[in-house]
């Protein structure tokens, strides 16, 4: 049996690279991409916990989960095309109308 | 008798006055001076008959007290010093107020004039008839206050309003050393009588008196030197007199006090202010002979100030400097006769005020007369006047009388002499008891070189101005009646009253201090104050009962010769090269001392110091927090990017680290 | 402000370098064995009984959220008025 | 009985919160006179009730009202409060008065402000709740902090944020000093309570002594930065010049770190571990700001910052008078408090006065006014006499008891106070002589004299100031009685 570890540890990584793309991209679309990695990486958390503790409970949240990752992407799309007919470009070092 | 019932209306009707005078005088005839009036001379009816009522049975002096506040009182206290002062006070002020009704008929702000001269009459009476030192004081400060609002009255002469400034400040240093002298008095009283008791006042003159011993007995450690307490709280009251009674160093806002109108002069010099001081020290005059040194203190401030005012008269050209001081002169007799009492012991009091009030009629004589010159001709310069006795003859043989008394004229060894004859001897004559007994002569030689100037400069004044031809052109006439009426009331007292009343004077005021209200042994007080007192009066040799009459005629000659004769040129003498004339003239550079180093120099510079540098600095510490912080999130805030993703970092990075240090911490304990 | 790449690395690495350890260094209490249901493998209709039982009040809030995102995305994505 | 406690700080209230909502000047004025003169009517039937010879607590009103952490709401007044609830209540009407005529922006505002300010000052007064005490105590910043920052001169933004900040930490210290009180009897006796009086009984039975001088010394800084006494005077003569007048006289009329002095520190005072090392150090202060406060008023060009710093300078003696512990030198404290809120008053409202008419307070820039502004020159007069501490008007009473009775204990520190008695006279009539006497100065056009209803309220005050100066004991006595029940405690403990 493969240990839940092993499934952690895959979940851990997926976030790592996620996070690194979040760290490092300037564009939005590409910013959203690496947030929905890391969201399905704590889906695959959620998921291997619930088949190693033999409930259900935790596959329930990663469906919410997903559904709320749809509800994010569509949002944040949306605010990409709204900001990109302002400024005609989504980089994110740009928009720094509220800082300071 | 009924009559004492009523002797708190003393100071009462004329406070009463004031405020219907104030409020109500400009609708009265002749600014309500009948209100003022009125009530001053009620004042001087119910003091007089008292006065009357003291001589028959000088014993039973009228003493009332009421609770004021905490655990003071106000009281009333007429023994024989305090009704003597009551009278003259009463009857001076009488005379002057009615005087002023005259002199002050075309100014358009008399009615504030009366009721201001009212107030002021009512303080100096209720400085006089208290029963405790706080009640005296507080009168005191009453009687600074309208000084300063009489010799401010011109308020729109910047002069008057800075010499009303003057003497308000200057007589306030003496009062801040009077309420020391109060302060620590209180304070050992409460210590000796172990707190307060339930209708005891502790700051009545009876209580006061009873702990003499006690408080003489407290020593205390003053620049390394061991005093009596009893020293300090007496040399602090005097310091409150030098202020007021214009002593010397405190003697300069009396000259300047001449930018009010005159008849207020006449008041503050004869009635009702600088007699203060001396009413003081007499008042507590058995504190004074209890505590060693102190009597000699006041008897060499009191020669030496005689002298020094002296030699100012001399050179001025004003003629109420002139008079000025001359007032600073007598004053400092006066002091000088008190002090005496550490030789001559109780009579002191008698003598001094004896002279106190012989120079009330004169001193007040004096300015009305020079009022007089100054209403009909229009000038005080005596350079500028001469000749004025043809215009103004009842004026120049007043004035010339009130001359004669304060240069003392008269035959030793009879009753013959003007009033000044006989108290200024008396305290000249005491000063040679002393010399003699103690072998001390500085006041003797004090006093009579002050005679010798008194004599100068009065008749210089008298010579300059009264006769000779004019030496600019004025038009004078003759006063109403209304002004020569005082002024020939006043000359009657100056000529007769000294000769008339002087035994019986100084043996009612023997009993001051010995009545139903207080009882004090001067003898025993006196040995604890170290001063040895002889009862050996009246063998002087015939020369120093002559001398000072000697001494005046040589006066009145010198001033003849100089003045009215003009057999020496004086304007080589009297020009600013003469360095001493120089320095007469400029008063002995005390402008400069006082006003230019010491007040605007040195308070100034502690001023600006502290403005400049102490509350920059305690005020920047409070602003440079501020400035600091505002400063510090300025930088600060520039952490807060903006960018979502350095905040992912920072958050991502640090709850790792935190993870890391958690962990760590965790293996190590 | 842009995070530079090997900083970016650093910190993910880092991160990875925790979890990673924390996982492994953990024992995790699970059922020893996988729950191998050979007649059955699927769970669906499980998660759909607590879908509709006991976690029925989020999942309505969910939808509703969605339905609000939904509209939110359309609103913004289709600009203003006839742009 | 009315529940006079509750409703002197009700009725204030009530009518501020109504007067915010006035439409016009006429109502906003009218409804603050209303309003105060409601709470003066309840403040005299106080005093008409009250019994000045005892020291214990009147019109007491207690009830629950967090009672897990033992917050109640707890009202008195006693002898040390009544004067001060008189003050308060006697002033304001007459501010109201004062500024009737006076045209400003948002006249709703202002009244409400300054019926707000009195319902804080005097809930702060009744208060004997640390919970309540303390809510009361930060509510007179809020008032003071719009009054200058709307209404006030060029500087006004600085100097109102000064005043708040630099208070309000003050009061966050102090703040701390209660929390630590409240702990420490708490772990005490096992019971939770915010009550002053079982607080500051309980102070004693500390054992740490560090404790207790770091409570103490937490809170009384708290009231010295109030009074304020020097060096942490510095927000005063900003805030004070930079108000319009009405907030120079609500500013005067806060009198509430004095007021703690009384309340709170002198009781707990004998318990601390160096009692008579605080003593000294309250005895410097006091009399270091009396000098400091008089030599500095001496060099001010502006007229309103000249009384600002003759202001630290009174307030002096009462940290002096506190510091002396002797009954009489603590009530003369309580005097000066009551004394200088009147005097301050008339100062102020001159000071306004003069701005109004002549368009300046440059003390070099006026003169002569006396012959233009007659009446206010006389009333003037009399609030400069009062100031300098002339007998027959309230400050002497204060001073000479201050500077007599401490004398006592303290004779070093009352002759530096003795020393600015003088200087204290020469900047008035520095200032007298050359504002009102002299030459008129004719570039300041023609200046009209204050109206009626400024003569009224100014001379009643300067009449009080007069009557209480000459017949001090209706309310001297109850403060001698409290300050002997204060001064017992210390004897008791052996201070």
């Amino acid at each position: 049996m493969i240990p839940l570890s092993f499934y952690l540890g895959l979940a851990a990584l997926l976030f790592s690279i996620g996070l690194y793309g979040v760290m490092t991209h300037k564009s939005g679309i590409r910013l959203i991409m690496c947030i929905e990695l890391m969201l399905n990486s704590a889906n695959l958390n959620l998921v291997a916990f619930s088949s190693y503790t033999d409930t259900l409970n935790g596959q329930v949240f990663a469906l919410f989960s997903i559904a709320l990752a749809a509800a994010e992407a569509a949002i944040g799309f949306a605010i990409f095309m709204a900001i990109y007919r302002m400024h005609d470009r989504i980089n994110l070092d740009e928009l720094n109308l509220l800082r300071w | 008798m009924a009559l004492e019932e009523f002797a708190f209306l003393i100071p009462v009707l004329p406070a009463l006055a004031f405020v219907i005078t104030f409020f109500f005088g400009k609708k009265l005839p002749s600014g309500g001076a009948i209100v003022p009036i009125a009530a001053i001379a009620a004042s001087f009816v119910i003091s007089f008959m008292i006065t009357l009522g003291l001589l028959a049975n000088p014993e039973e002096v009228v003493s009332q007290s009421v609770s004021w506040f905490a655990v003071l009182n106000l009281g009333v206290l007429i023994d024989p010093l305090a009704a003597v002062m009551l009278s003259m006070v009463t009857f001076v002020s009488l005379l002057i107020h009615i005087y002023a009704v005259g002199y002050m008929s075309h100014d358009p702000a008399k009615s504030r004039y009366f009721a201001e001269t009212a107030l002021f009459t009512a303080a100096m009476l209720s400085l006089i008839l208290s029963d405790n030192i706080l009640q005296l004081f507080v009168s005191w400060e009453l009687v600074g206050l309208c000084s300063y609002l009489l010799i401010g009255f011109w308020f729109e002469k910047p002069s008057a309003a800075s010499a009303a400034k003057k003497a308000f400040l200057t007589t306030r240093i003496g009062d801040v050393m009077f309420l020391t002298g109060i302060i620590v008095l209180t304070a050992d009283l409460l210590k000796l009588a172990g707190g307060f008791t339930e209708g005891v006042y502790l700051l009545r003159f009876d209580e006061i008196f009873g702990y003499i011993p006690q408080l003489s007995a407290l020593q205390a450690n003053v620049f390394g030197f061991e005093v009596s307490h009893l020293t300090i709280i007496t040399l602090l009251f005097f310091g409150g007199a030098v202020g007021k009674s214009g002593q010397f160093p405190l003697h300069v806002w009396l000259p300047d006090a001449m930018e009010g109108p005159t008849t207020v002069s006449a008041l503050i010099h004869a009635a009702t202010m600088v007699t203060a001081g001396v009413y003081l020290v007499a008042r507590t005059f058995p504190m004074f002979i209890a505590a060693p040194d102190s009597l000699m203190v006041v008897a060499y401030f009191g020669g030496f100030t005689a002298l020094f005012a002296g030699t100012m008269g001399i050179v001025m050209n004003d003629l109420k400097r002139v008079l000025a001081f001359s007032t600073i002169s007598q004053l400092g007799y006066m002091m000088l006769g008190l002090g005496l009492g550490a030789a001559i012991g109780l009579e002191a009091v008698g003598v001094s005020l004896f002279h106190l009030i012989n120079h009330a009629f004169f001193k007040a004589l004096l300015f009305l007369c020079a009022g007089s010159v100054i209403h009909a001709v229009g000038t005080q310069d005596m350079r500028e006047l001469g000749g004025v006795g043809k215009v103004m003859p009842i004026t120049a043989a007043t004035m010339a009388v009130a001359a004669l008394a304060l240069a003392g004229f008269g035959i030793p060894g009879t009753s013959i002499g003007t009033s000044g004859f006989f108290s200024k001897d008396a305290i000249i004559e005491s000063a040679f008891l002393f010399g003699e007994h103690t072998h001390n002569w500085v006041p003797y030689l004090f006093s009579i070189a002050a005679a010798l100037l008194t004599s100068i400069y009065i008749f210089r004044l008298i010579f300059m101005t009264f006769t000779g031809k004019p030496r600019s052109s004025y038009g004078g006439h003759e006063s109403p009646a209304v002004m020569t009426i005082p002024l020939g009331i006043l000359a009657l007292f100056a000529l007769v009253f000294g000769g008339l009343t002087q035994t019986g004077f100084m043996n009612f005021l023997e009993e001051t201090f010995t009545n139903s209200f207080v009882s004090v042994d001067i003898g025993s007080l006196a040995e604890i104050g170290g001063n040895e007192l002889v009862h050996a009066a009246g063998h002087e040799p015939l020369f120093i009962l002559w001398l000072p009459l000697i001494v005046a005629l040589a006066g009145l000659g010198i001033a003849f010769a100089l003045y009215y004769l003009r057999a020496v040129d004086l304007g080589a003498l009297a020009s600013m090269k003469n360095p001493v004339y120089k320095l007469l003239y400029k008063r002995y550079y005390q402008h400069e001392i006082y006003t230019e180093f010491f007040s605007i120099g040195v308070v100034y510079g502690v001023v600006a110091f502290l403005a400049q540098v102490v509350d920059v600095v305690v005020d920047s510490i409070v602003e440079a927090v501020g400035i600091v912080t505002v400063a510090a999130s300025e930088e600060l805030r520039k952490i807060q990017t903006g960018v979502v993703q350095t905040y992912a970092t920072v958050v991502i990075a640090g709850v790792s680290l935190l993870i890391i240090l958690v962990k760590l911490i965790m293996e190590v304990l | 402000m842009q995070i530079n790449r090997p900083a970016a690395l650093a910190v993910s690495l880092l991160f990875l370098f925790v979890v990673v350890l924390g996982t492994f260094g953990t024992s995790w209490n699970t059922v020893s064995e996988l729950p191998a249901n050979p007649a059955d493998q699927s769970n669906i209709e499980g998660i759909g009984m607590l879908i509709f039982t006991q976690y029925v009040v989020p999942f309505e809030v969910l939808s509703i959220v969605l339905l609000a995102s939904l509209i939110g995305a359309i609103y913004m994505a289709k600009g203003e008025g006839d742009k | 009985m009315l529940p006079v406690a509750s409703l002197l700080i009700l009725v204030p209230l009530i009518f501020a919160a109504v007067t915010f909502f006035a439409k016009t000047k006429e109502q906003a004025a009218g409804m603050g006179l209303l309003g105060s003169l409601v709470t003066l009517g309840l403040a005299l039937y106080a005093y008409m009730n009250f019994d000045s010879s005892t020291a214990a607590m009147q019109f007491f009103e207690s009830v629950e009202w967090i009672p897990s952490l033992g917050v109640s709401y707890t009202v008195g007044i006693d002898g040390i409060s009544m004067p001060l609830i008189l003050l308060n209540a006697i002033v304001i009407p007459l501010l109201v008065l004062y500024s009737w005529k006076e045209e400003r922006e948002a006249p709703n505002r202002f009244y409400g402000l300054i019926l707000t300010m009195q319902a804080a000052v005097i809930g702060v007064f009744v208060a004997l709740d640390f919970f309540m005490f303390y809510i009361f105590w930060e509510l007179t910043l809020i008032p003071l902090f719009f009054m200058v920052n709307i209404w006030g001169g060029e500087k006004r933004a600085h100097a109102s944020y000064k005043f708040f900040i630099y208070t309000h930490v003050a009061s966050l210290v102090m703040l701390l000093g209660i929390f630590g009180l409240f702990y420490a009897a708490w772990q005490q006796t096992g019971v939770p309570t915010f009550d002053i009086r079982e607080l500051i009984a309980q102070f004693q039975f500390f054992e740490s002594g560090m404790l207790r001088d770091a409570i103490f010394l937490a809170i009384l800084f708290g009231f010295l930065a109030k009074i304020p006494t020097f060096p942490f005077h510095s927000w005063l003569p900003d805030a004070y010049s930079e108000a319009p007048t009405a907030g120079s006289v609500l500013f005067v009329l806060l009198k509430i770190g004095g007021y703690g002095l009384f309340r709170i520190i002198l009781p707990m005072l004998p318990n601390t571990g160096s009692p008579n090392l605080i003593i000294a150090m309250m005895g410097l202060l006091g009399s270091v700001s009396i000098l400091y406060g008089a030599l500095l008023a001496l060099r001010q060009k502006d007229l309103k910052r000249m009384i600002a710093y003759s202001s630290v300078s009174h307030m002096g003696y009462v940290t002096l008078g506190s510091a002396g512990l002797v009954a009489l030198s603590v009530s003369g404290a309580m005097f000066q408090q009551f004394s200088h809120g009147l005097i301050m008053s008339i100062l102020f409202m001159s000071a306004g006065a003069i701005h109004a008419s002549a368009g300046t307070r440059i003390i070099n820039e006026l003169g002569g006014l006396a012959r233009k502004m007659p009446k206010l020159a006389v009333i003037m007069m009399v609030g400069f006499m009062a100031s300098l501490g002339l007998p027959g008007l309230t400050g002497f009473i204060a001073e000479f008891l201050v500077l007599t009775f401490s004398f006592v204990n303290l004779p070093g520190f009352v002759v530096i106070a003795l020393l600015a008695i003088v200087i204290t006279a020469g900047y008035h009539l520095w200032a007298m002589q050359r504002a009102m006497f002299g030459v008129y100065n004719e570039k300041l056009g023609d200046v009209k004299d204050i109206n009626a209803l400024q003569v009224f309220s100014m001379a009643v005050i300067a009449l009080l100031v007069l009557y209480f100066g000459l017949n001090p004991s209706p309310v001297l006595d109850m403060m001698i009685t409290n300050s002997e029940a204060i001064v017992s405690l210390a004897a008791a403990a052996g201070v």
